[in-house]
C-alpha cells in the first residue's frame, strides 16, 4: 500500500474547470473538472474512449477546449500554444511513441533542452562563448537524462533503432530534460513486459522523491495504478464518475460497475 | 445578359478539360500520394498520337467509321497506347521508388515529365501540329444571341459522361471500394486482401488513357498542339485537384469545373493579363481558411 | 568514387577550354547564336538552315578574300537569358570566330550583346525587333531586321485608312517582341487619337501557350472593334482568328509580322485565314531582288520548302554583309569591321534589300507591306 | 527515410582530411587554366549552389515542400535592377537590400500560409511563384519592365577603385558568398535552431510537445531561404547586366528541387554535388540538343531509384556535437 499521500495540505498545482471539448457532434469531454497536487502521483482511469487522451491533449495544448479553463499554479493556460505550456514546465509523453525517429537518442533528449536554451540566430551563426557555454550545458544535463533511464549506451544510435522498451524510456527522458514541474504520461507503460512495468514505477516513484515533480498519467495496468498513485480519477464517456484514494476507488460501487465490473470476467 | 451566359458556357468548357484530367491525376495522387507530373504529358502524347491517327488512317476511318467513328477509333488508339506507356512509366519510373518516401518520388516523377515531352518532340519535332481542319464538325449554333458550337457542346457532354461513369466506378461499385480503401490505407486495405498491384494496374491504365482522351480533345478543339501543352495542362489539373481535396475524387471533378469558371471570371471581368495570378489568390485564400480543400475532409490530428 | 568523377569531367573542361593556337585558321568562321533548343527550336533550325545556305552560296562562288571559305559555327542558346550569355561567352571565346550573328528573342540578345560588346566582336541580331537594343551606344552591334516602332508607324499610316476603321482594337502576347509592337503602335496612332479621328477600344494580353481565348475574345466582340490588331505569334494568332469567327467576330483581323505564315494558315484552317492581313518586312516569297530568287532555290533544292517566316532570310543577310565586310576591308578586326558596316556599307544588294546602318546599328529603310490571305491560302501583298 | 549507414565511399573521404585543401586549391586554380566559357559555367554552377543552399534550409533542413523558391530568386534580382537602374544605388550595398527584400517578402506571404501540410503547402508555393512571375510580367506601376524586363545594370565594386567586371572576378565573388553560406549553414546544423529544425521535420506535433516554437522556426527556414536566395538573384542580376522574366519561371523551382534531393536532404556538400549536377549536366551534353533532356530525365529517375537519400546524405551520429568542448566523445559501447 503507498505511504499516506500528502494530498490534501499540498498546493493544487494543476486544475481544469468544466472543461468541454467536442469533434464534430461527439462530445468527447464534456464539464470535466480534475485537480492534481502538488508532488504526487495522480492517475487518470477509465474504458477505452472515455476522454482520457482528450483532456490530456486540452491540458498540453494540442487541443482547443469549446468551453471551461485549465489553470497551472494558478495561470490559465486554455488553449496555449505547446510550446508554450512545455515553457511554463509541463511536459508530456504519447500514447503512440512520437520520437525523431532519423535523429539519434542524445539529439532526440536534447529537444527538451530547446525551450531552456536561447541562442538565437545571431549566436548560433557566430558561435559566442555564451552560445557554446550554453551548448555544452544542454548536452550535459540531456547526457545525464539518458544516463538516468539507462540508455548511455545507445545515445549515438538512432531513436528508430532501439528496442521498444527503450523508446518508451527515451521519450520520458525527452520530457524530464526541459525541467519540468508536471510530468503528464500517457500510457506510459503500454507494451512494456511485467518487468519492465515494475521498473517503471520504481523509477517514477524515486522521481517524485528526488525530484520536485508531480506526475500526471493515464493507465490501464490496475497493478500499477493502485501500486504507485496517491490519487486516482475515473472517467467515462467523458465524464467524471468517481475520484480519491486508490482504495477508495477500489471499492467504489459506480467504478467497478462502469469499468471494473467488466474487468471481473477478464483474467488479470 | 446572353453574354454572360455565354461566358460561363465558355468556363464550363475550359472547366471539364481541368476536370477531366485532375480526374486521371487524382487517381493517381489520391492512392500514391504521388504528384504525377507526368500526367499532363500522357495527356500531350494521347492528343499527338490522336493527330497521328486522324492524318495517316483518316481516310480508311472514315470510310469505315463515318466521321465521328473515326474520331471515336483515333481516341480509342490514344486511350490504349497511352494506358500501356503509363504501365511503362509505373514499373519504371515510380514502382521502385515507393518505399523511399513522398519527396523523391517527386523527383522521379519530374524526370519521367522531361523525358517523356522530349522524347514527344524528338519524335513528332519542335513545330506546332495541327488536327486536320476537313475531319472537325464545324457547326455554329445560335440560341438568342449565344454563340456556341456543336464541339463545345459535344465536348461538355462527353465530359460530364466521362465524370459520370468514373463517379459511378469509384463510388457505387466493389473494385471501387477496394480502390478508395487502397487510397486510405495501403496497407490495411492489402490486408484485407485488396490486391494492391491490380488497383495500381487500374488506376495506372484508366488515368492515363482518360489524360489520352482528353488530349485527343483538347486536340479536335482548339486543333493546335505543342510539345509543351502537357506541363501547363498538368499543372492546373494539380491546381484543381487540390481546390477539391486531395484523394476526393468528386472533388477534383469540381475543383476543375471551379478552375475553369475562375479563369473565365478573371478573364472576363479582370484582365485577361492578370487571370492566373487571380486563380492562384482565390486557391490561396481557400488554403488558408480550409486547409484541406473545398470537399477534404477536416481530419483532425490524431495524437 | 563520386567526386571523382567530378573532377574527372573538371579537368576534361580545363583542357577543352585551351585556346587552339595550331594551325593558322584557313577558312573564314562566323558565329551562329540561336534558340537550336527550347520553346523557338522551330526558327532555331531555320536560320540555321538559312545561314548554312548563304555560306554555301559564297563559298560556290569562290569565297572570300581571294579563296577562302566560308565556314559556320552554330551555337544553341535555347531562347533563355542565362544560356544566352554562356553561348555568347562561347562564341568570344573562340578567337577564330570573326563575328557572331546573335540572336532571335530580344530579352535573350540584350546579355548576349553585352558581352559581344565587351569582348570588342561584331555582333548582328536577326530577331530582335525591341527598340532599346539599338539606344546603348554600342560600338560593335547592328541589326538586319527591322524595329518595332517602324512597324508601328506603318501599320498608323496604312490601316485605319483601307478600311476607314475608326474603333482600333490591340492586343498582344505579353512577349518582350509582341508587347513592344503593341506599345509602339498605339504610341504611333497617339497623334491620330488626339484628333479624334480614331480611338483604342481595347488594349489587353493573352497568355502565350494558352489555348481557349473565348473569354478575351467574347469581350473583345463587345467592344464592337472596326479592326483588329494582334502583335503575337502565328500559333496564338491562329487560335485567335478561328476562335473569334466561331463566336461571331466580323472585323478584318491584322496581325503583326509573327502572326501570319503558312503554319497559320494551315492551323486556322483556309476559311478562317482567308482575308487576314498582316504588317510585315517583305516576305521570302515576295522579294523581287535576284539573290533572294538564288537563295530560295538553293534552300528549297535542300530543305524541299522555303522558310516560313522573315526572320531566318535576316540571318542569312547578317552573315553575306559580315562576309562582304571581311571581303571588302580585307581585315577581320572588329574595329576595323564595325567601322565598314556602320559608315561605307549602304545599299549593298542583300537577299532582303538594299542593305544599309544607321549610326546606332538599326537597318535602314526596311519596307513595310500591308499581306493578305488569298482565297487559295497564299499570303500576297494586298493592294 | 531510410538512413542506411554512410557507404565505405564517404567514410573513407571523410576520414581523409587532406582531401580538403586539394579541393580548394583546384577551385582556386581552376579559372586561371580555363577559357572565359568555361569560368562563366563554374559560376552558374555557383549560382545554383546558393540556390540550392537556400532551398536547402526550407526542403532539406525543415521538410517544408517548397516548388516555388524562384519566386524569391525573382524578387531579389529584380530588386537590385529596378533600384540601380532607377536610383543608381550601387549594387555591392543591393547585395544585403535584395536579400532583406526577399526575406520581408516572405515573412509578409509566408505567415498567413505556414501552417499549411505538405501538399497543400506544395500548391500554395507554386501559386506563389506564379503569381510573382506573372506580376513581373505584366509589369506593374511601368517598374518591371514587363516582358522586355530591367537591363543596363552596373557592375558592383567600391566606387572605380575596385570593379567585379570580369568572368574571374565574378567566379570568386560568387563562390566567396557561396563558401560563406555554406560555413553558416553548417554552423546552424549543430545549433539549437538546426536542430529545431529537425526536429519539426521528423514530427512537427512531437517538435512542438517538446518546447519548440514550430510555426515561428518554419518561418523562419523560409525567411532566411529567402534571403539567400535573392541575393543569389543579385549577384545573378549583375552578372547577367539585367533581368526578365525568362530566367524565374517554375522550372527553376524544380531545378532547385532537384539539387536538394538529388544531392542529399540537409547535407551541405550533398547540395553542392546536386548543384553540379543540374548545371554541368545540360552545359556538357549541350551538344546533343534535343536528347540531352532526355539523358537528364533518366539520370533523375535512377539516381532517386539507387540513392534515394541523396548523393552524398547528411551523417548522423555524435559527430553533430564533436566540435563542443569538454568530454571525448568516444562512446563506450
Amino acid at each position: 500500500m503507498p505511504e499516506p499521500s500528502p494530498q490534501k495540505d499540498a498546493p493544487v498545482i494543476l486544475e481544469t474547470r468544466a472543461i468541454t471539448k467536442i469533434f464534430g457532434g461527439l462530445t468527447a469531454v464534456s464539464n470535466f473538472d480534475l485537480s492534481v497536487h502538488a508532488g504526487e502521483i495522480s492517475s487518470l482511469i477509465g474504458p477505452n474512449g472515455a476522454g482520457k487522451t482528450t483532456v490530456f491533449n486540452a491540458v498540453t495544448g494540442i487541443y482547443r477546449p469549446e468551453e471551461g479553463r485549465i489553470l497551472f499554479n494558478g495561470a490559465d493556460i486554455t488553449g496555449n500554444a505547446p510550446h508554450r505550456i512545455v515553457a511554463r514546465g509541463i511536459a508530456r509523453t504519447f500514447q503512440n511513441i512520437r520520437l525523431f525517429a532519423a535523429m539519434t537518442c542524445l539529439e532526440n533528449v536534447m529537444a527538451g533542452r530547446h525551450c531552456r536554451t536561447s541562442a538565437g540566430l545571431w549566436a548560433s551563426l557566430f558561435q559566442t562563448a555564451g552560445q557554446k557555454k550554453e551548448e555544452a550545458r544542454a548536452v550535459e544535463i540531456a547526457e545525464e537524462r539518458i544516463r538516468q533511464v539507462g540508455l548511455w549506451k545507445a545515445r549515438n544510435d538512432l531513436a528508430k533503432n532501439i528496442a521498444y522498451g527503450s523508446r518508451r524510456m527515451l521519450e520520458i527522458a525527452r520530457a524530464l530534460a526541459t525541467d519540468p514541474t508536471l510530468l503528464v504520461l500517457d500510457e506510459p507503460s503500454s507494451g512494456l513486459n511485467p518487468r519492465e512495468t515494475e521498473d517503471l514505477m520504481d523509477f517514477l516513484k524515486d522521481l517524485i522523491h528526488r525530484e520536485k515533480v508531480t506526475i500526471l498519467l493515464i493507465e490501464h495496468d490496475m497493478n500499477m495504478v493502485m501500486g504507485i498513485s496517491d490519487w486516482v480519477t475515473v472517467m467515462d464517456g467523458g465524464q467524471k464518475i468517481a475520484e480519491g484514494t486508490p482504495t477508495e476507488i477500489y471499492s467504489n460501487p459506480r467504478v467497478i460497475e462502469a469499468y471494473l465490473g467488466a474487468a471481473d470476467d477478464e483474467e488479470n | 445578359m446572353e453574354v454572360f451566359i455565354e461566358q460561363i458556357i465558355n468556363g464550363l468548357t475550359i472547366g471539364s478539360f481541368y476536370a477531366l484530367i485532375a480526374l486521371g491525376y487524382s487517381m493517381v495522387y489520391g492512392i500514391l500520394k504521388l504528384i504525377n507530373f507526368a500526367h499532363g504529358d500522357f495527356f500531350t502524347l494521347g492528343s499527338y498520337l490522336g493527330y497521328t491517327v486522324l492524318v495517316f488512317g483518316s481516310a480508311f476511318l472514315t470510310s469505315h467509321f463515318g466521321l465521328w467513328g473515326g474520331i471515336m477509333a483515333a481516341a480509342a488508339v490514344a486511350a490504349i497506347s497511352v494506358a500501356l506507356v503509363g504501365i511503362m512509366v509505373e514499373r519504371l519510373a515510380y514502382r521502385p521508388i515507393y518505399p523511399t518516401g513522398r519527396l523523391p518520388a517527386v523527383v522521379s516523377a519530374l524526370g519521367a515529365s522531361i523525358f517523356l515531352q522530349n522524347a514527344i518532340m524528338v519524335v513528332w519535332g519542335p513545330r506546332y501540329q495541327a488536327y486536320p481542319a476537313a475531319l472537325i464538325p464545324n457547326i455554329h449554333l445560335h440560341w438568342g444571341g449565344i454563340h456556341v458550337t456543336l464541339l463545345q457542346l459535344v465536348i461538355l457532354i462527353l465530359s460530364l459522361v466521362l465524370m459520370g461513369v468514373l463517379y459511378y466506378v469509384i463510388q457505387k461499385t466493389l473494385f471501387g471500394a477496394a480502390i478508395r480503401a487502397t487510397a486510405l490505407d495501403k496497407d490495411t486495405a492489402a490486408l484485407m486482401g485488396i490486391n494492391f498491384n491490380k488497383v495500381i494496374f487500374f488506376i495506372f491504365t484508366l488515368g492515363p488513357a482518360l489524360g489520352a482522351i482528353t488530349g485527343v480533345m483538347v486536340g479536335m478543339y482548339y486543333r493546335q498542339i505543342s510539345f509543351t501543352m502537357g506541363w501547363n495542362y498538368g499543372l492546373k489539373a494539380f491546381t484543381a485537384t487540390i481546390l477539391g481535396g486531395i484523394g476526393n475524387l468528386p472533388g477534383a471533378m469540381f475543383g476543375g469545373l471551379i478552375l475553369g469558371l475562375l479563369e473565365m471570371f478573371g478573364g472576363a471581368y479582370i484582365s485577361a493579363a492578370w487571370k492566373d495570378v487571380f486563380v492562384f489568390l482565390i486557391l490561396i485564400l481557400v488554403l488558408i481558411f480550409r486547409p484541406t480543400g473545398l470537399f477534404g475532409e477536416k481530419t483532425a490530428e490524431k495524437v | 568514387m563520386k567526386i571523382l568523377k567530378l573532377f574527372a569531367c573538371v579537368s576534361v573542361l580545363v583542357c577543352m577550354g585551351m585556346p587552339f593556337t595550331a594551325v593558322a585558321a584557313e577558312p573564314v568562321v562566323i558565329g551562329l547564336q540561336g534558340p537550336i533548343t527550347g520553346p523557338w527550336a522551330y526558327e532555331g533550325e531555320m536560320a540555321k538552315r538559312s545561314c548554312e545556305i548563304a555560306a554555301q552560296l559564297i563559298n560556290q562562288k569562290g569565297g572570300i578574300l581571294g579563296g577562302r571559305m566560308v565556314e559556320l559555327r552554330v551555337v544553341d542558346d535555347a531562347g533563355e537569358p542565362k544560356t544566352g550569355a554562356l553561348a555568347a561567352q562561347k562564341l568570344v571565346g573562340q578567337k577564330d570566330v570573326v563575328a557572331a550573328i546573335s540572336t532571335y528573342g530580344s530579352s535573350i540578345c540584350e546579355p548576349a550583346s553585352n558581352i559581344y560588346e565587351k569582348f570588342k566582336k561584331v555582333n548582328i541580331g536577326y530577331g530582335v525587333t525591341a527598340v532599346r537594343l539599338t539606344q546603348r551606344g554600342f560600338k560593335y552591334f547592328f541589326r538586319t531586321c527591322g524595329r518595332d516602332d517602324s512597324q508601328g508607324a506603318f501599320f498608323a499610316k496604312a490601316v485605319p485608312a483601307k478600311f476607314n476603321a475608326k474603333r482600333i482594337a490591340i492586343m498582344h502576347d505579353n512577349t518582350a517582341f509582341g508587347k513592344g509592337l503593341a506599345e509602339d503602335t498605339k504610341r504611333a496612332l497617339q497623334a491620330m487619337i488626339d484628333t479624334g479621328k480614331v480611338s483604342i477600344v481595347y488594349y489587353d494580353a493573352i497568355t502565350p501557350g494558352e489555348k481557349d481565348f473565348h473569354v478575351t475574345l467574347t469581350k473583345l466582340r463587345e467592344t464592337k472593334p472596326d479592326v483588329w490588331y494582334f502583335t503575337g505569334y502565328y500559333a496564338e494568332a491562329a487560335l485567335l482568328v478561328s476562335q473569334a469567327r466561331g463566336i461571331g467576330i466580323t472585323c478584318p483581323f491584322v496581325g503583326g509580322n509573327a502572326a501570319i505564315n503558312d503554319e497559320f494558315v494551315k492551323i486556322a484552317g483556309l476559311e478562317n485565314a482567308r482575308g487576314c492581313f498582316m504588317t510585315n518586312e517583305p516576305l521570302p516569297a515576295d522579294l523581287p531582288y535576284p539573290e533572294a530568287r538564288e537563295f530560295l532555290n538553293a534552300y528549297k533544292a535542300k530543305f524541299g520548302e522555303i522558310p516560313s517566316s522573315p526572320w531566318p532570310i535576316y540571318a542569312a543577310d547578317a552573315l553575306n554583309i559580315i562576309a562582304h565586310a571581311v571581303d571588302k576591308t580585307g581585315s577581320t578586326n572588329a574595329d576595323v569591321l564595325a567601322g565598314y558596316l556602320r559608315d561605307t556599307v549602304d545599299g549593298v544588294a542583300g537577299i532582303t534589300g538594299p542593305i544599309g546602318f544607321t549610326a546606332q546599328g538599326d537597318r535602314e529603310g526596311v519596307p513595310f507591306y500591308l499581306y493578305v490571305v488569298d482565297d487559295k491560302g497564299k499570303i500576297v501583298v494586298s493592294k | 527515410m531510410e538512413n542506411k549507414a554512410p557507404s565505405r565511399f564517404t567514410t573513407i573521404f571523410r576520414s581523409g582530411r587532406h582531401s580538403l585543401p586539394v579541393i580548394l586549391g583546384i577551385f582556386i586554380l581552376y579559372p586561371f587554366f580555363a577559357g572565359d566559357y568555361y569560368i562563366d559555367i563554374a559560376f552558374f554552377f555557383g549560382i545554383y549552389a546558393l540556390l540550392g543552399l537556400s532551398l536547402n534550409l526550407v526542403l532539406g533542413e525543415v521538410g517544408l515542400f517548397d516548388l516555388g523558391h524562384a519566386g524569391f530568386y525573382a524578387i531579389g534580382a529584380y530588386t537590385t535592377a529596378i533600384l540601380n537602374t532607377q536610383f543608381g544605388i550601387p549594387v555591392l550595398l543591393l547585395l544585403p537590400v535584395s536579400a532583406l527584400a526577399a526575406a520581408l517578402f516572405a515573412f509578409i506571404v509566408c505567415s498567413p500560409i505556414i501552417h499549411l501540410r505538405g501538399d497543400y503547402l506544395c500548391i500554395v508555393t507554386i501559386g506563389m511563384g506564379e503569381i510573382i512571375r506573372l506580376a513581373l510580367i505584366n509589369n506593374p506601376f511601368d517598374l518591371t519592365g514587363g516582358p522586355n524586363g530591367v537591363f543596363g545594370i552596373d557592375f558592383p565594386g567600391f566606387g572605380t577603385l575596385f570593379v567585379i567586371d570580369s568572368s574571374i572576378k565574378f567566379y570568386f565573388f560568387i563562390w566567396l558568398v557561396v563558401g560563406l553560406t555554406a560555413a553558416g549553414l553548417l554552423r546552424l546544423q549543430k545549433s539549437r535552431i538546426g536542430r529545431a529544425w529537425n526536429y519539426i521535420r521528423e514530427d512537427e506535433t512531437a517538435a512542438g510537445a517538446a518546447g519548440i516554437n514550430v510555426r515561428s522556426h518554419k518561418l523562419l527556414s523560409f525567411v532566411l531561404g529567402a534571403a539567400i536566395a535573392g541575393a543569389a538573384g543579385n549577384i545573378y542580376a549583375v552578372k547577367l547586366m539585367g533581368v526578365s522574366p525568362e530566367s524565374f519561371t517554375f522550372w527553376e523551382s524544380c531545378l532547385m528541387f532537384c539539387i536538394v534531393l538529388i544531392g542529399g536532404m540537409g547535407s551541405v556538400p550533398g547540395v553542392l554535388i546536386g548543384a553540379a549536377f543540374v548545371s554541368l549536366f545540360p552545359e556538357i551534353f549541350r551538344p546533343f540538343a534535343m536528347y540531352r533532356m532526355l539523358v537528364f530525365g533518366t539520370v533523375m529517375i535512377l539516381m532517386m531509384m539507387f540513392r534515394p537519400g541523396g548523393a552524398w546524405p547528411r551523417k548522423r551520429g555524435e559527430s553533430a556535437f564533436s566540435p563542443l568542448p569538454g568530454k571525448a566523445r568516444q562512446s563506450d559501447a
